[in-house]
């Protein structure tokens, strides 16, 4: 238990307060995940894959929340993870039917098999 | 207001990064060194990253964070980069879970032990699954260790550059922005103490339970409730409960015989509210319409997905085309006036 | 010419004017004497104008239920015949206070202390009276002539004819009686719609509806003077009433500034309500330039041209300048471009009309010819003159015209004077003949039996008289020699000399030596026959009164507001002894009038211009005559289309062929004016169509052309468009971080 | 509300009613009748309205009815009718049975559909001039282009879809324009300084906008007037109008040119001036000069057309000219010149476009060279042309006169230079004599092509097309029901010729209360004394002219 202790383990160290420099790795990290989901989202042509990032973005988002919410001690944070989790659920399915359902109608994943809306 | 990180560094890290990223995306020129090369920009750009806060923060001796933070960030960072780098999309699926995987262990050291978990077995194991299926239905296997055999569709990015560019732009604007913002963040308007157990009042039963089990109350004895809320009359700063003894009085009618304040002494250990109490607490006290909302959107997406995913005996594209044009052409000759009759009937039809 | 006003150097000559009361009075006493006091005239003067009105109305009711008989033309005869009654009633009770009969209002608009009146009412005064005495006459007259004249349009446009007929009458009453002037635009309006509709009564003739339209539009142009002038009194003067703008004091200051000679004292807008209201004057009374719809006019049935483009209508520019002669008077340069208008007209009517052939239309240059005598009347200060000549030239003028509609209605519409001849001893022809003679020797101007001589001549006078007219006065004389030739032309050729006639276009029958001329009935004998009377007894008008107000039309002008007697003209009668003492004292400055021919002016004038007029029938009956006594033992015509004048016109170059073609006038008109205009039109047209719609389809366009611009953008690709909203969210976050960073600086 | 707001009322949503119960019904051989009945029996409200006028006072809305909508930004549904207003919707009812009478044998197909449009358009005319709160006035004036697009697109002749599209789509462009200004000038007046809270009634509204500055206002002014002078049309913003009016059937020109084309003048009049009262008072020379110019040019246009219906399409934007020129000149006798020019020209220009539907009905063209010569097969119709076409022209007697004259004289007296010296009669804006001069040559230009269309339908041999058949169900000339539409016009333009001092009286209060705005915002001396007399008394009015006016 020593051991943990300095370690200063997260449930151990609750109610304890976080300071700023120690949120700021978190939503850097955050930052970051959000980006490289991003320009995965703009750069693969593979549906799957663009999904996939939204998730990744998704799971930025989530990280930051859960962080903001450790630093004011409230629990709002993980309940917002929780609907997260739902829209990305609700989201991948709906998706990946969808992919399924174009997939077959184009026999490709690309994204840019689908130009109707080219003006 | 402190500068967390210099803004210079900043702006240097995502250049870096930003070139790493273009650089590791998938391309079909067949030089790996140059993905290589990306990969090892981007781990420079993090590693920057993570000396320069860590180095901020010692500077001024703040707090840093837990050393297991280092190599979960890593990892998650390093796993997304594959992601959308990986060609093959099945190992782009399976680092994604490693990336969930070390969110969670960011998780745990944000003590949201109970989402860690959640992530993990909703994610992980239900989500990413049903994406390994369909990657599965949608692509065929690989043939071969190289490239070849992959599509344009997964081989080859686009526009790498501009996307980089976008992102790490974004990286940089969004940093900068939080950098900038977080030292006037509010602080919590909770003490510790409320944060951790002020839901205690609103669970009287499990206070009493947690009391009896650890034999501070005595038999017949329980917390007071407020009248009105029915709250539990619990001081969480200064450690006091009111308890009260029920029972029948001389008159044979219940009520309340006794009252007693608990102080902090008597206070066990043991009565503490946990993550999963405030977790649920505030989901099922603060958010019941949104529950019930995300039980829709679920059913709905269940429903979406289940009509959308059917099969449809549907005509064949090349037959479709056939009558698309054939179509097309009978209002051509409609509008040159000699593809009907005088009864307005279409004259090739007929033929 | 134009800067040397009359009245220029009359400053010492304003105590002459009639009724003023002492040498000392100024000029404008008579004016404001005339208009002292102005009575409520009985209501029954309303008959005069509304009888002719309900002609109208009940002949358009004729027509709605398809009446096919003559009655329209009894009902129009009959109730102009009650109007004439009632007007010379009205002559007979008017006791020398002028008074106004309100019918109802029409014009009320009252702002501030100001008003804008201008009510259905009439202003009843002597130039009035003498004015509706011959429009109602002629008008009864000349209604019993059409009802025969027209009879062939009978179930027609019989109806139609007569309606127009009753209306003309009753624009012509509010025009002459209107107490205000827009009751006299009312009526100059009404008569040029009258005008209008019937010189395209034969409608389905394209030359009669351009013609119509031609008269129409070229009235317009001077209704447009007119009613400019209209407004610019009211504007200057606050009314439009005559009784209170007569008696406006500031036109009698201005009337006396003018008389003075300080016309710098009068203020330009005043000055130039005269030269608009001329503009007017010469579009109705067919003065240069506007004199062009005139001739054309001829296409109407003759009934109409003798009625109203003959002895009514054109001479309401005559009345309008009467009318309003106190403000003409005002005006430095009105009355002698009135004056040398109507000389220039005269003269040129006169020349074009010595070279037609159609008679009809030589009797329409004659009249704008006349008109022009009455104008160069006007402005040189004698209305009297001009008044009698409107008078005598009515009679005459309509004779005429009558006469040569009786030949026109008898020999199937023909009128060229080559091949009709000795008309008058075809049987049932003989009235028609010697009413001819007398309506033509009126014209003409023959000495001392003639009334036309009176009243030219006093014009005439009127011009040798008046200092730095002479010439003026010359060019009238050599136009009444022009006159008395053109005249007898017509008269030599179509009515005596051998019998010939040829049908016109609207003989039907298929050999033209079947045709037999169709004689006049009883009711176009008797109106030729108590015109001409008419034209004889109207020389005693010229010795009624004579000593006091020279001639029964002298008094009649002298007792209205258009009394401003020439001093010259008055000095004249004094040099014979019967004038006002006070006029002895002449001109000063210009000492006694000049002389001509070693004679006094008046009788020098009987002198030229009676012999003008004899030489001039004398020259037309050398060339024009037939042999024997009926050419004055002049004559050599043998056949009717030949004669002497043929030879002289053949050497004379372009000349004739000039004055045939009206020296092309109206070619000149259509090249500088219509074609121009219309060419504009066109121009404005394809502006309207091209660039002004073009601009505005352009406008609707350019939405289209920026679509056009950034529809690449919508590339359809998903990632295209994921982007294009991170790098707009990018940019969108950069601002506000850098807004948020420079407040958070600033704070 | 009393009775006679609810008249009021009734002419508005009546029609309505009515227009809900043809759209509905199954049958729609009735809707002729319906719409008939219904728009005669609108005829005896407005008559008991007419009865109860208050014409004593005539300058303050009567039958008012006021029902609060959104209380928080001055939202009313607010009605009733001064002198002006009623004039204009008496004329707006007294067309309706015309325009319905006019259809009855024109349109065979869709009649459901045009006659509900056309109830519809009836009481949105109506309401447009009741409207006392200016966001009703604003819904109602563009309530009144829907079914008129619809009657033209539905009902138009062969080139009826572009027509109607640049018809809504200029008018619209134009009004959105409007509503901006009137939401700036609410918006004004919402301010502290002036009224303090949300206002959109009209009354209020005028009562302080003229405390903008003259930039304000001249922006204001420019707004309002590129929705009205579209409307109007002025030159050179008419180009929509003569295929608007070509291409919509009968009845769709007649309402146009009677009642839709007043709603630019009546805009004017009621909001351009009073709002934007010292701007204008600066710029109406200019308008004046463009409405001058739309006088001559579209004079001269006219003249050279051979499609007649577009001839006198083009002669509402010449006549519409004097309309403005009125307003321009900024006095009573030009306000009241314009008001009466917006009626007699309503009368008039209907009338002509009757008539050319019915020579339309039994030829099925327009083109004048291919069918004229009337006046000896169709001597009534002729006539009635005639009629009609003097009355255009502007004849004494008829209803054109009073108006024309009213309105060059109020450029004769509004002149500058006259304004300096003293004269008599000067004051208004700065015009002058030479704005009555030019704007005069539009009588003779009005002569020129007026009797160049009469000669040429009228007169002359007769021509005919070479396929032409007589009309199944009309005959040669006209019928009774045809005079019988006729008829109400004629009177009309006689009885407007011949007594043009009742509606003077009538609008007198009205348009002096309107100058005294423009005095008022332009620091000018009350009307009265500026009226001189040229005695010497040596009361010699010192005019202050533009000078004068306040920029406070």
């Amino acid at each position: 238990m020593h051991a943990f202790d300095s370690l200063q383990l997260a449930q151990l160290a609750f109610p304890t307060e976080m300071s700023t420099s120690v949120l700021a790795p978190y939503l850097f990290v955050s930052a970051a995940m959000f980006a490289i989901g991003l320009i995965g989202f703009l750069t693969r042509k593979n549906m799957i894959i663009m999904f996939l990032c939204t998730e990744l973005m998704f799971q930025a988002a989530g990280l930051a929340l859960i962080a903001f919410g450790r630093h004011h001690l409230g629990s709002d944070g993980q309940t917002f993870v929780i609907f997260v989790l739902c829209v990305a659920a609700a989201e991948a399915a709906m998706a990946l039917a969808l992919v399924v359902l174009l997939f077959r109608h184009r026999e490709s994943l690309s994204a840019s098999a689908w130009k109707e809306l080219n003006g | 207001m402190e500068q967390i990180i210099s803004p210079i560094a900043l702006y240097l890290i995502c250049a870096i990064g930003a070139a790493g990223i273009a650089l590791a995306l998938p391309r079909r020129a067949r030089t790996r060194s140059l993905e290589y090369a990306g990969g090892l920009l981007v781990a420079i750009a993090l590693g920057g990253a993570a000396l320069a806060l860590g180095l901020g923060a010692a500077d001024a001796g703040n707090p840093m964070p837990n050393v297991f933070f280092y190599p979960f960030a890593l990892v998650a960072i390093g796993a997304s980069v594959r992601v959308i780098t990986h060609k093959r999309p099945v190992y782009s699926a399976l680092y994604f879970i490693m990336t969930i995987i070390a969110s969670c262990g960011m998780y745990i050291l944000l003590s949201a032990e109970f989402m860690a978990f959640a992530l993990i077995i909703i994610y992980a194991g239900a989500i990413l699954i049903t994406y390994l299926f369909v990657i599965m239905l949608a692509t065929q296997a690989p043939t071969g260790d190289g490239d070849d055999d992959l599509d344009d569709v997964d081989a080859v990015a686009r526009e790498p550059m501009l996307a980089s560019a976008i992102g790490f732009v974004m990286i940089g604007l969004i940093t900068a922005a939080m950098f900038s913002g977080i030292g006037e963040l509010p602080e919590s308007k909770m003490t510790q103490a409320q944060a951790a157990d002020a839901v205690l009042a609103h669970l009287p039963k499990k206070v009493d339970k947690i009391l009896e089990r650890e034999g501070v109350l005595a038999d017949g004895w329980r917390v007071v409730r407020d009248h009105e809320t029915g709250l539990a009359m619990i001081d969480v700063d200064a450690r006091t409960i009111q308890i009260e003894l029920l029972g029948e009085d001389e008159h044979g009618e219940e009520g309340v015989l006794a009252t007693r304040m608990l102080g902090a002494e008597d206070w066990p250990d043991a009565l503490a509210a946990d993550n999963i109490d405030r977790l649920g607490f505030n989901l099922m006290h603060d958010h019941p319409i949104m529950i019930e909302l995300a039980g829709v959107i679920l059913l709905m997406a269940m429903l979406g997905a289940t009509v959308l995913a059917r099969k449809h005996t549907e005509l064949e594209e090349a037959l479709k085309a056939a009558q698309a044009r054939k179509l097309g052409t009978m209002f051509d000759d409609k509008s040159h006036g000699n593809g009907f009759d005088d009864d307005g009937h279409p004259s090739g039809g007929h033929a | 010419m134009m800067t040397a006003s009359l009245l220029n150097n009359l400053a010492p000559l304003a105590m002459l004017a009639p009724g003023s009361s002492g040498e000392d009075a100024p000029a404008s006493a008579h004016l404001a004497h005339m208009v002292e006091h102005v009575d409520t005239g009985p209501k029954w003067i309303l008959l005069i104008v509304f009888l002719p009105l309900l002609g109208f109305v009940l002949n358009a009711i004729y027509a709605a239920i398809g009446n096919k008989s003559k009655l329209p033309a009894w009902t129009t005869i009959a109730l102009l015949a009650v109007a004439f009654l009632a007007t010379v009633s009205m002559f007979l009770s008017y006791d020398g206070t002028p008074y106004t009969v309100h019918a109802f209002d029409w014009f009320n608009l009252h702002y501030g202390e100001k008003s804008f009146v201008a009510n259905f009412s009439f202003y009843i005064d002597k130039l009035t009276i003498l004015w509706m005495l011959f429009v109602t006459g002629l008008g009864t007259l000349i209604a019993l002539y059409a009802s025969e004249y027209m009879s062939h349009d009978i179930g027609a446009g019989y109806c139609r004819f007569f309606s127009a007929f009753g209306l003309f009458v009753f624009s012509m009453s509010c025009l002459v009686m209107g107490d205000n002037m827009l009751m006299l635009y009312l009526g100059w309006e009404g008569v040029g719609l009258c005008s209008y509709l019937l010189i395209g009564y034969f409608y389905k003739k394209p030359s009669a509806v351009a013609a119509a339209k031609k008269a129409f539009i070229v009235n317009r142009i001077g209704d447009l003077g007119l009613a400019l002038g209209i407004y610019l009194t009211f504007v200057h003067f606050g009314t439009v009433e005559y009784a209170a703008l007569f008696s406006n004091e500031t036109l009698h200051h201005y009337i006396d500034a003018a008389v003075a000679g300080d016309f710098s004292a009068i203020p330009g807008e005043a000055q130039w309500i005269a030269l608009l209201l001329m503009v007017g004057a010469f579009g109705k009374s067919a003065q240069f330039p506007l004199y062009v719809w005139l001739p054309d006019a001829m296409e109407g049935p003759t009934p109409v041209s003798a009625l109203i483009h003959a002895a009514t209508m054109v001479t309401a520019g005559v009345y309008l300048i009467a009318r309003f002669y106190p403000v003409f008077l005002v005006s430095e340069n009105a009355l002698p471009i009135v004056a040398w208008i109507g000389t220039i007209t005269a003269l040129l009517a006169a020349t074009i009309g010595m070279a037609q052939f159609d008679i009809k239309r030589i009797m329409a240059y004659s009249t704008v010819s006349q008109l022009g005598y009455m104008f160069a009347g006007l402005g040189l200060l004698s209305t009297t003159g001009a008044a009698f000549h409107v008078l005598t030239h009515a009679f005459f003028k309509a004779l005429l015209f009558l006469a040569c509609g009786a030949v026109m209605h008898g020999f199937a519409g023909q009128l060229d004077l080559r091949k009709l001849s000795g008309i008058s001893w075809m049987k049932g022809w003989g009235i028609v003949g010697i009413t001819m003679l007398v309506g033509c020797m009126n014209l003409a101007g023959l000495p001392y039996i003639t009334s036309g001589f009176y009243s030219k001549d006093m014009i005439l006078a009127e011009a040798f008289v008046t200092p730095g007219y002479r010439l003026m006065g010359w060019i009238l004389v050599f136009t009444a020699i022009l006159t008395a030739y053109y005249t007898f032309r017509v008269f030599f050729r179509v009515f005596v000399g051998d019998q010939h006639a040829e049908p016109g276009e609207d003989f039907h029958g298929d050999d033209t030596s079947h045709f037999h001329p169709h004689a006049p009935g009883w009711a176009i004998n008797t109106v030729l026959i108590v015109l001409a009377t008419c034209s004889v007894l109207a020389i005693s008008l010229a010795w009624i009164d004579k000593s006091e107000y020279h001639g029964w039309v002298g008094s009649m002008v002298a007792d209205s507001t258009a009394s401003f007697h020439s001093p010259y003209a008055v000095s004249l009668a004094a040099a014979h002894g019967e004038g006002d003492p006070h006029a002895v004292a002449g001109p000063v400055g210009y000492g006694a009038p000049g002389k001509i021919l070693g004679m006094d002016p008046h009788g020098g004038m009987i002198v030229v211009s009676g012999l003008g007029a004899i030489f001039g029938v004398l020259v037309a009956a050398f060339f024009h005559g037939p042999k024997g006594w009926q050419g004055l033992f002049l004559g050599g015509r043998t056949e009717a289309g030949k004669c002497r004048m043929d030879a002289v016109a053949r050497r004379a170059g372009p000349i004739p062929r000039l004055a045939e073609n009206k020296w092309f006038v109206d070619e000149i008109y259509e090249a500088i004016l219509v074609t121009p205009l219309r060419i504009l039109a066109h121009i404005f047209h394809w502006i309207d169509k091209l660039l002004l719609d073009g601009l505005v389809n352009l406008f609707g366009f350019l939405p289209r052309v920026f679509a056009w611009i950034i529809r690449p953008s919508q590339s359809g690709v998903l990632q295209g468009y994921a982007v294009s909203m991170a790098g707009g969210l990018a940019i969108l976050l950069f601002v506000v971080l850098v807004i948020v960073l420079r407040a958070g600086g600033a704070a | 509300m009393n009775s006679d707001s609810l008249m009021l009322i009734i002419l508005i949503f009546f029609p309505v009613v009515a227009a809900l119960q043809i759209a509905f019904s199954k049958n729609s051989d009735n809707a002729y009748r319906v719409a008939f009945i219904t728009s005669l029996v609108l005829l005896l409200p407005a008559l008991k309205l007419l009865d109860r006028f208050d014409f004593a006072a005539g300058d303050t809305a009567q039958f008012g009815y006021s029902i609060s909508w959104v209380d928080s930004l001055g939202l009313n549904f607010s009605i009733g009718m001064d002198s002006v207003s009623m004039l204009l919707i008496m004329l707006s009812v007294l067309l309706g049975p015309i325009v319905v009478a006019a259809s009855k044998s024109a349109i065979t197909k869709d009649k459901r559909m045009y006659y509900a449009w056309l109830m519809v358009l009836q009481g949105a005319m109506v309401g447009v001039f009741a409207a006392q709160d200016l966001l009703l006035f604003y819904i109602c004036f563009e309530f009144t282009l829907l079914p008129m697009f619809v009657l033209i697109r539905k009902f138009g002749s062969t080139n009826r879809v572009a027509a109607s599209i640049k018809f809504f789509l200029y008018t619209f462009t134009g009004s959105m324009l409007t509503l901006a200004a009137m939401v700036y000038v609410v918006w004004f007046v919402a301010g502290p300084d002036q009224f303090g809270s949300w206002t959109l009634d009209i009354p209020t509204l005028t009562k302080y906008a003229w405390h903008m500055s003259l930039t304000q206002q001249s922006w204001v002014l420019l707004g309002l007037l590129a929705g009205f002078a579209v409307k109007v049309p002025l030159f050179p913003f008419h180009t929509w109008l003569p295929l608007a009016h070509t291409e919509a059937p009968t009845a769709g020109s007649v309402i146009l040119a009677a009642v839709l084309l007043k709603l630019g003048t009546y805009g004017i009049y009621r909001f351009a001036i009073p709002l934007a009262p010292e701007a204008f008072f600066e710029y109406a020379p200019h308008i004046a000069v463009l409405s001058i110019i739309g006088i001559i040019y579209a004079g001269l246009i006219c003249w050279v057309q051979t499609d007649i219906k577009k001839l006198v399409a083009y002669s509402s934007v010449s006549h519409l000219g004097f309309a403005v020129l009125g307003m321009a000149a900024l006095n009573v006798t030009g306000f009241s010149g314009s008001i009466l020019y917006m009626l007699s020209h309503g009368l008039s220009t209907g009338g002509l476009f009757l008539m050319i539907g019915f020579m339309y009905e039994r030829y099925h063209t327009r083109d004048m060279n291919t069918v004229g010569g009337l006046a000896s097969k169709m001597p009534i119709w002729a006539t009635f042309m005639v009629f009609f076409a003097m009355a255009s022209v502007g004849l004494p007697g008829l209803n054109g006169f009073p108006s024309e004259v009213l309105c060059l004289i109020s450029s004769f007296q509004s002149d500058a230079a006259w304004t300096a010296a003293g004269e008599p009669g000067a004051w208004g804006s700065s015009l002058g004599p030479w704005f009555a001069v030019f704007a005069g040559t539009g009588m003779v230009i009005a002569a020129m092509y007026l009797l160049y269309m009469v000669g040429k339908i009228c007169f002359g041999p007769l021509r005919e097309p070479q396929d032409h058949h007589e009309h199944e169900t009309l005959p040669t000339d006209l019928n009774l029901r045809e005079i019988a539409t006729l008829t109400p016009l004629a009177l009309g333009c006689i009885y407007f010729g011949l007594q043009p001092t009742v509606l003077l009286d009538t609008v007198s209060d009205q348009v002096n209360a309107t100058v005294r705005i423009v005095e008022q915002a332009n620091g000018l001396e009350p009307a009265e004394p500026r009226i001189m007399h040229t005695d010497d008394s040596g009361h010699e009015p010192v005019i202050n002219g533009n000078e004068g006016a306040s920029h406070d």
